[in-house]
């Protein structure tokens, strides 16, 4: 690590110089050498960004990079601050995280959880890093958070959409500022209602594992409630690369609305395929043929580059909102790396600052002061509109954007358009639904 | 009746008759050699014999028991050893390892998973494979790694360790084919030699005509897949119906 | 010793001492310095050392004795952590149930895929272990959900039966432990500048490494493990000299799935998670890839190659440009810039890259692996002695 | 009947994909004998000869519209490609337009190239090496050549779209006397089809009627006799080699529109295309080819929803339950021939 890292580690460090007259070599356990897991004793503060550096997220990874790159820099007082001058709370003074410097260490989780873990453990263990944040797939994110529990740091989820995350498998010492698939299918609902009308028939594909389960089951409640009939619903593996053997039999089954709950890849080449197949030129029952995609990303809006016009989906953010904190973001995001930046990037960035708010609102980087400050929160002007980290189940309640694919784009990042801010109230759902049990929390020590 | 019985014995592949109706008998102890031109069926005989082919009629018994359906292993654990026509050893390991394998067979049987005694601390077999290197006049080279030897010292250790598992019949299938001459009448010595000090039966499938005359006791002639005439050398020599089969040649040239 | 010869028992000798001191060989660096971002010894990473290193030792048996080239050993290693999660689960966060039951699990499973892929050899039977590992893969990741969690795993959860165990302290997290000793536990130790981490999982797999080692030598140099490489080199002498191959090939392929099994339980038992991805073919092909890098055949090597390609994964991907930044800051900027700039691709983001050329740089210029570059090495410094080393009646796998 | 027909049409498309990568891998893996894990590599690689084609047709000089703003509200800069500038918007329009096509005939010698360099380069060493080696080398070679790949166009898919004029789907329902839009098939998946039994020809044709493609199968063959007679198999193997590559390279090209390229892409395929050729049996063209479109139906027909409302998974698993079938049932494969790479 770096000359000036002063973590805890760094400061045994120097402590053992200073006793080193003494000889004998001091010995102690960690768990009586501190109040918490890493508790930064130094002049410095280590956080672990763990994104996907290597594998189909790779460039997404690096999105989310950049961002806390960005993060960091704002919180050390560098850059023109960001979203620090449009954030509700004024509790960050721009000199690092409670007068510490922000260090931070990077890691490659490789979208696979064991490679997850084991960066997520280096952090902890060899860097001292006392929160871990990032990631960009729910396998990931639930498993890390689950380290993190064990460990005793705060997790700050990275982009992670599946209902598990903050359900089923929520834990006391993870967060998620990043929507999820039941608020994708509320959003979407009415909006597709508005479009295409309410006697429609769906037929829906869907990436055969947790999140595409959530998901599926997200947009099916919803849409059926608007008077939607779903035809059928087909799992496809997440190795698939070829779908035509998925989207061939749709128009048969007399279905007029496809909705793919892909993501990533998967997604990409789904909607190419059945943009090929000339889907949307068709006219079934009388109706256009339609396409549905839950979840969109900018990014996989641009590997599928033209075929993504006009097709409805749903997504946290997006920079071409035109309130304060959105503008503010991506003024110095663009300014420091010359393009827009993405929800990836976004979402990190704010969890990023919600934690280092959170823990000078609490005054301690002990991860139960800094959970019991995010619990309940309720902040403004990070690019969301007024939004609450529910208590509950540590998730985030938004307005959640439905973007429709842009027709005429003036360049490779204007591939969205918004077609609807849902408001947080549509989008709420009670905090048991899921089931799970968010324990308490754990400091580690 | 001969410890090794073959009755009838028939084998096609597609449309080809290999072996037409062959009957054999070796007797104990003895050299028995088969011969015969190229796609006489010598080789389909003998493979029919180990188990590597299961003949389509006919019957193979060895001492009394039927060999037909076992696997090569179970009809080696009978009492056959063979010897293949390119020296087969196991290359990559050491001479002395070489040897105890088949020292090990013939003590344990076809599978015994011993897997936590060391190999060199087992007396008996290092003390049999030892002996068995003398013999061999091998004991020398005990640490080479075998796949290094010259062909003439792997069909000798090929030899030494089909012996060691004491078989009843051994089966040569033309042990000196592509060797120089200095190593073939090594061969026959060692063969010769075989034959004299130890309770065997050989049977040998072989082209040399030097070979066959120098070991066999017995002929049998065999031409498309059946036995012509079996008889003792001497008579094989001057069989007419032989030299218009096989000698043809010969006499042709001559 | 222990059954050994001298020459093994020194080998093992020596594998301990390293095992036991890793915590002070692998940070050789003291803390906050510029090169202690090579250090190692961290619980984490020296962990999985000894477990990949007992999954590699495991396929070694296999593949290095036999040559059958299994390209789904991941399945086991899968299988045996399903089957630790589920003691834990179920049972008891002690993980001696977990470990046991993970190794049975395995032997299990191996010996059904074994029984029938073992029916065709050479690449046949690697297509078909590895059409048996990804049709886990698939299983475990979709339809299986209920059982293996699928994308998200399966994690012990506070609300889990768990029988053996009393109910928990409100608010405790249920953590892995031997008879009360957490494997997460530490003890640390400053020393001028140095800080050493002694953890007690790490302990316990390396004892359970060592084990595995052992049995490994004792396997290499039984009349058994002699059957195994004669089945490598000459399958047809060995059916002629009345030795039925099947039940050879049977029992190593049984024995390095139990071997994976045991890896992916302690795996569980040192951070209790299961993810299917773990059963994924790369996940097969990195044990082929460690096997091969290390030495095929010979003892150490495997380990070797295990401890290499995690070291990489582990050290290298954590480099970012802002540390290059730091280690060349001593240069004029320009210069600083460049050199930056020529390291950057290779690290953080690129170790992929690194890993690629390392595998070609081994291959092309080490044939027999790590352990030949070993060699080459003690050679150099040998070349004046007399060989020490008599002939002792064998030829024995480089070590 | 409309879905069985359907599938069978998806079944030879996606089974001319996976024939078309199997057969260059089947040339060097399953009659040379070398374990070539590079091979995904090279399929990739092709697809990014599209790319970097529809690049340099894409190269463009910068504009200032000043009637746009872009995202942080300068001026909106606007490339404009040099074709535009030099053969006017609409020709230079079609141009790229029909950028995957042109690649064809980039992408040939350039994977040419590529197989030959490789070849004589690496593989040739490797020859005489055990297979573990070989797996070595070239699976460091695949991730060294898709590492570069990543570093220059990034991790994201990268759309690379068919000409205007393959856009859309043909009607083969109305055709044969179905509801119209029951049976719809697109343009460029059936092109695609069309172009793979082509090369498969083509390859097969090489092979069979010149005299180069006999020496090079008598060579498989028995090689040593071969060289015996003075031949010299060495030059026409490193031939081979390129050949491979091209067949491999050209798959990728023609793959683009189907689905956007990304760095990963050959490792997606590797495997399967492995057990393509394994299946078809080691050292078989034919086998190779059959396993293909073998694997590619019955994976359509297993991905039917009537087929998972009563085999829940099986999509899951198709390929590789089918691919135990066959090895168990047939020893070496479809048309394996003895004594390859079965030790």
């Amino acid at each position: 690590m770096s000359k000036m890292n002063l973590t805890r580690r760094g400061v045994l460090k120097t402590g053992a110089i200073a006793g080193a007259g003494v000889a004998a070599p001091t010995i102690f356990t960690a768990q009586s050498a501190a109040a918490f897991t890493n508790e930064p004793t130094g002049s410095s503060v280590t956080l672990g960004f763990n994104v996907p550096q290597t594998g189909p997220y790779a460039d997404e990874g690096a999105d989310e990079l950049r961002a806390y790159e960005l993060a960091v820099e704002h919180l050390n007082g560098g850059g023109d601050g960001g979203l620090m001058n449009t954030f509700s709370s004024k509790a960050l003074q721009g000199n690092g995280i409670m007068g510490k410097k922000v260090e931070y260490v990077t890691g490659d989780t490789q979208t696979k959880s064991d490679a997850a873990r084991a960066s997520a453990r280096s952090m902890i263990e060899k860097d001292g890093a006392v929160m871990i944040t990032g990631g960009s797939s729910s396998g990931v994110a639930v498993a890390v958070q689950a380290l993190c529990q064990e460990a005793g740091v705060i997790f700050m989820a990275g982009l992670t959409h599946s209902n598990d995350t903050t359900g089923k498998d929520k834990k006391a010492n993870g967060f998620r500022h990043f929507f999820n698939s039941y608020m994708s299918g509320a959003a979407l609902a009415p909006i597709l209602a508005n479009n295409y009308g309410t006697d429609r028939k769906a037929y829906h594909l869907t990436a055969d594992y947790n999140w595409g389960y959530t998901t599926e089951e997200a947009v099916r409640t919803s849409t059926e409630a608007m008077g939607w009939e779903t035809v059928a619903a087909v799992k496809t593996p997440l190795t698939q690369t070829d779908f035509s053997s998925y989207i061939a039999p749709v128009l048969q089954s007399g279905a007029d609305v496809l909705v793919l709950n892909h993501y990533g890849g998967n997604m990409v080449n789904s909607l190419t395929n059945a943009v090929q197949f000339g889907l949307r030129d068709k006219l079934v029952n009388n109706k256009n043929f339609e396409i549905v995609v839950p979840l969109y990303s900018r990014l996989m809006a641009k590997g599928a580059g033209a075929n993504v016009k006009g097709i409805f989906g749903s997504t946290n953010w997006h920079w071409s909102l035109q309130d304060e904190g959105s503008k503010a973001f991506v003024k110095s995001f663009g300014t420091k790396y010359g393009f827009p930046p993405s929800q990836a990037a976004h979402t990190c960035y704010v969890q990023a600052m919600l934690y280092a708010d959170a823990v000078e609102r609490a005054g301690s980087f002990n991860p139960c002061a800094v959970a019991e400050a995010l619990e309940g929160f309720e902040f403004d002007g990070m690019g969301n509109g007024p939004t609450l980290y529910r208590a509950e189940d540590h998730q985030c309640f938004k307005d959640v954007l439905v973007v429709k694919g842009k027709e005429n784009p003036t360049s490779e990042f204007d591939l969205l358009e918004i077609v609807e801010v849902t408001p947080v109230s549509q989008v709420t759902y009670d905090a048991s639904i899921f089931g799970g049990e968010l324990g308490s929390c754990n400091p580690g020590a | 009746m001969g410890i090794l019985e073959v009755k009838n014995v028939g084998k096609r592949f597609g449309g080809l008759q290999a072996l037409g109706d062959v009957n054999l008998s070796v007797a104990e102890n003895t050299v028995h050699a088969i011969i015969g031109p190229n796609g006489a069926g010598k080789s389909t005989l003998l493979n029919c014999l180990v188990g590597k082919l299961i003949p389509d009629t006919g019957s193979v018994m060895f001492d009394g028991q039927s060999v037909l359906g076992r696997k090569p292993y179970e009809i080696n654990q009978m009492g056959i050893s063979r010897v293949f026509q390119t020296p087969e050893i196991f290359g990559e390991l050491s001479v002395m390892e070489n040897m105890m394998i088949p020292c090990f067979a013939k003590r344990d049987g076809a599978f015994t998973p011993n897997a936590f005694i060391d190999m060199f601390k087992d007396r008996e077999i290092v003390e049999r494979a030892e002996q068995m290197l003398e013999e061999m006049n091998m004991a020398d080279a005990r640490n080479d790694n075998a796949a290094t030897m010259s062909r003439g010292n792997k069909r000798r250790l090929e030899i030494g360790m089909c012996l060691a598992q004491e078989p009843r019949l051994l089966l040569l299938d033309e042990p000196t084919a592509g060797m120089a001459r200095a190593d073939t009448n090594n061969t026959i010595d060692l063969l010769k030699q075989i034959k004299d000090e130890r309770d065997i039966t050989i049977s040998i499938i072989e082209h040399d005509m030097h070979v066959v005359f120098s070991l066999a006791e017995r002929i049998t002639v065999l031409a498309q897949g059946t036995p012509l005439v079996e008889d003792t050398p001497d008579n094989i020599k001057g069989h007419p119906k032989v030299r218009e089969a096989y000698l043809g040649e010969t006499q042709d040239a001559a | 010793m222990f059954g050994l010869d001298k020459k093994d028992f020194r080998l093992l000798l020596l594998v301990a001492v390293l095992v036991v001191l890793a915590p002070f060989l692998l940070n050789p660096f003291p803390e906050g310095s510029a090169m202690a971002q090579f250090n190692a010894g961290y619980p984490d990473l020296m962990q999985r050392f000894v477990i990949f290193g007992i999954f590699a030792i495991g396929f070694n048996i296999l593949f290095g004795l036999t040559g059958y080239l299994s390209f789904g050993h991941a399945a086991f290693l899968g299988v045996g952590s399903y089957a630790a999660i589920w003691m834990m689960k179920l049972l008891t966060m002690n993980v001696i149930p977990a470990i046991f039951v993970s190794v049975i699990v395995a032997g299990i499973f191996s010996l059904a895929v074994g029984w029938i892929s073992l029916r065709r050899s050479g690449i046949y039977f690697s297509i078909l272990t590895l059409a048996f590992a990804q049709m886990s893969y698939s299983l475990a990741y979709s339809v299986l959900t209920p059982i293996t969690g699928g994308e998200t795993g399966l994690q012990p959860k506070v609300t889990d039966p768990r029988i053996l165990d009393g109910t928990l302290a409100n608010g405790a997290t249920p953590k892995a432990n031997l008879f009360g000793l957490e494997m997460g536990s530490s003890f640390e130790w400053s020393v001028g500048g140095w800080l050493f981490t002694f953890n007690a999982g790490y302990y316990v797999a390396a004892i359970v490494m060592l084990v595995a080692f052992y049995m490994s030598i004792r396997i290499f140099r039984s009349p058994f493990g002699m059957m195994l490489r004669a089945v490598k080199s000459n399958q047809q002498r060995l059916n002629y000299t009345g030795l039925n191959a099947k039940p050879y090939t049977l029992a190593a392929f049984v024995i390095s799935g139990m071997y994976a099994g045991l890896a992916g339980g302690l795996m569980v038992a040192m951070d209790t998670q299961v993810g299917a991805e773990r059963m994924f073919w790369t996940a097969s092909g990195e044990v082929v890839l460690m096997s091969i890098l290390g030495g095929v055949g010979t003892l150490i090597g495997p380990v070797l190659g295990a401890g290499a390609i995690k070291y990489m994964e582990n050290i290298l991907s954590k480099i970012n440009k802002e540390i290059l930044h730091q280690w060349f800051a001593f240069m004029p900027d320009g210069i600083e810039d460049i050199l930056v700039s020529l390291v950057y691709p290779f690290i953080g983001k690129g170790w992929h890259l690194t890993l690629g050329i390392i595998f070609m740089l081994v291959v092309i210029f080490l044939p027999g692996g790590l352990v030949e570059g070993g060699q080459r090495v003690a050679r150099l410094f040998k070349r004046k002695k007399p060989a020490e080393d008599g002939p002792d009646g064998k030829t024995t796998p480089a070590e | 009947m409309e879905a069985i027909i359907l599938q069978i049409l998806n079944g030879l498309d996606k089974g001319s994909a996976y024939a078309l990568i199997a057969l260059g891998l089947t040339l060097i893996f399953g009659t040379l004998g070398v374990v070539n894990f590079a091979h995904g590599a090279l399929f990739m690689i092709g697809a990014f000869c599209a790319v970097t084609l529809s690049r340099i047709l894409t190269l463009s000089h910068t504009v200032v519209d000043d009637t746009q703003t872009d995202f942080l509200g300068n001026p909106l800069k606007v490339d404009v490609p040099y074709v535009m500038d030099w053969f006017g918007e609409t020709t230079g329009a079609a141009i790229i337009d029909w950028a995957v096509p042109l690649s064809i005939l980039f992408a040939i010698p350039v994977m040419i190239a590529i197989g030959v360099i490789m070849e004589r380069g690496l593989i040739k060493h490797f020859y005489k090496r055990p297979h573990a080696d070989q797996i070595l080398v070239t699976f460091g070679l695949a991730i060294v050549l898709q590492e570069i790949i990543k570093y220059y166009y990034g991790a994201n898919p990268i759309p690379t779209p068919a000409p205007a004029a393959f856009k859309g789907s043909f009607d083969f329902g109305a055709m044969l006397g179905f509801d119209p839009n029951i049976i719809i098939y697109p343009y460029w998946r059936i092109i695609y089809f069309a172009f793979a039994a082509v090369i498969i020809g083509a390859v097969f044709a090489f092979l069979q009627f010149t005299t180069f493609g006999m020496v090079v199968r008598a060579g498989m063959a028995d090689r040593e006799t071969v060289q015996l007679l003075g031949i010299n198999i060495d030059r026409r193997f490193t031939l081979m080699f390129g050949i491979a590559a091209a067949v491999a390279g050209l798959a990728g090209v023609m793959y683009t529109p189907i689905n956007s390229p990304n760095y990963h892409m050959g490792m997606d395929f590797l495997v399967l295309s492995f057990v393509v050729v394994v299946v078809g049996g080691m050292g078989s063209l034919p086998g190779a080819v059959a396993a293909g479109f073998l694997l590619g139906i019955l994976e359509s027909f297993a991905s039917m929803r009537e087929v998972l409302a009563v085999l829940p998974g099986l999509n899951q698993i198709i390929i590789y339950l089918v691919a135990i079938i066959i090895l168990l049932t047939r020893p070496r494969g479809l048309m394996g021939r003895k004594g390859v790479m079965e030790e």
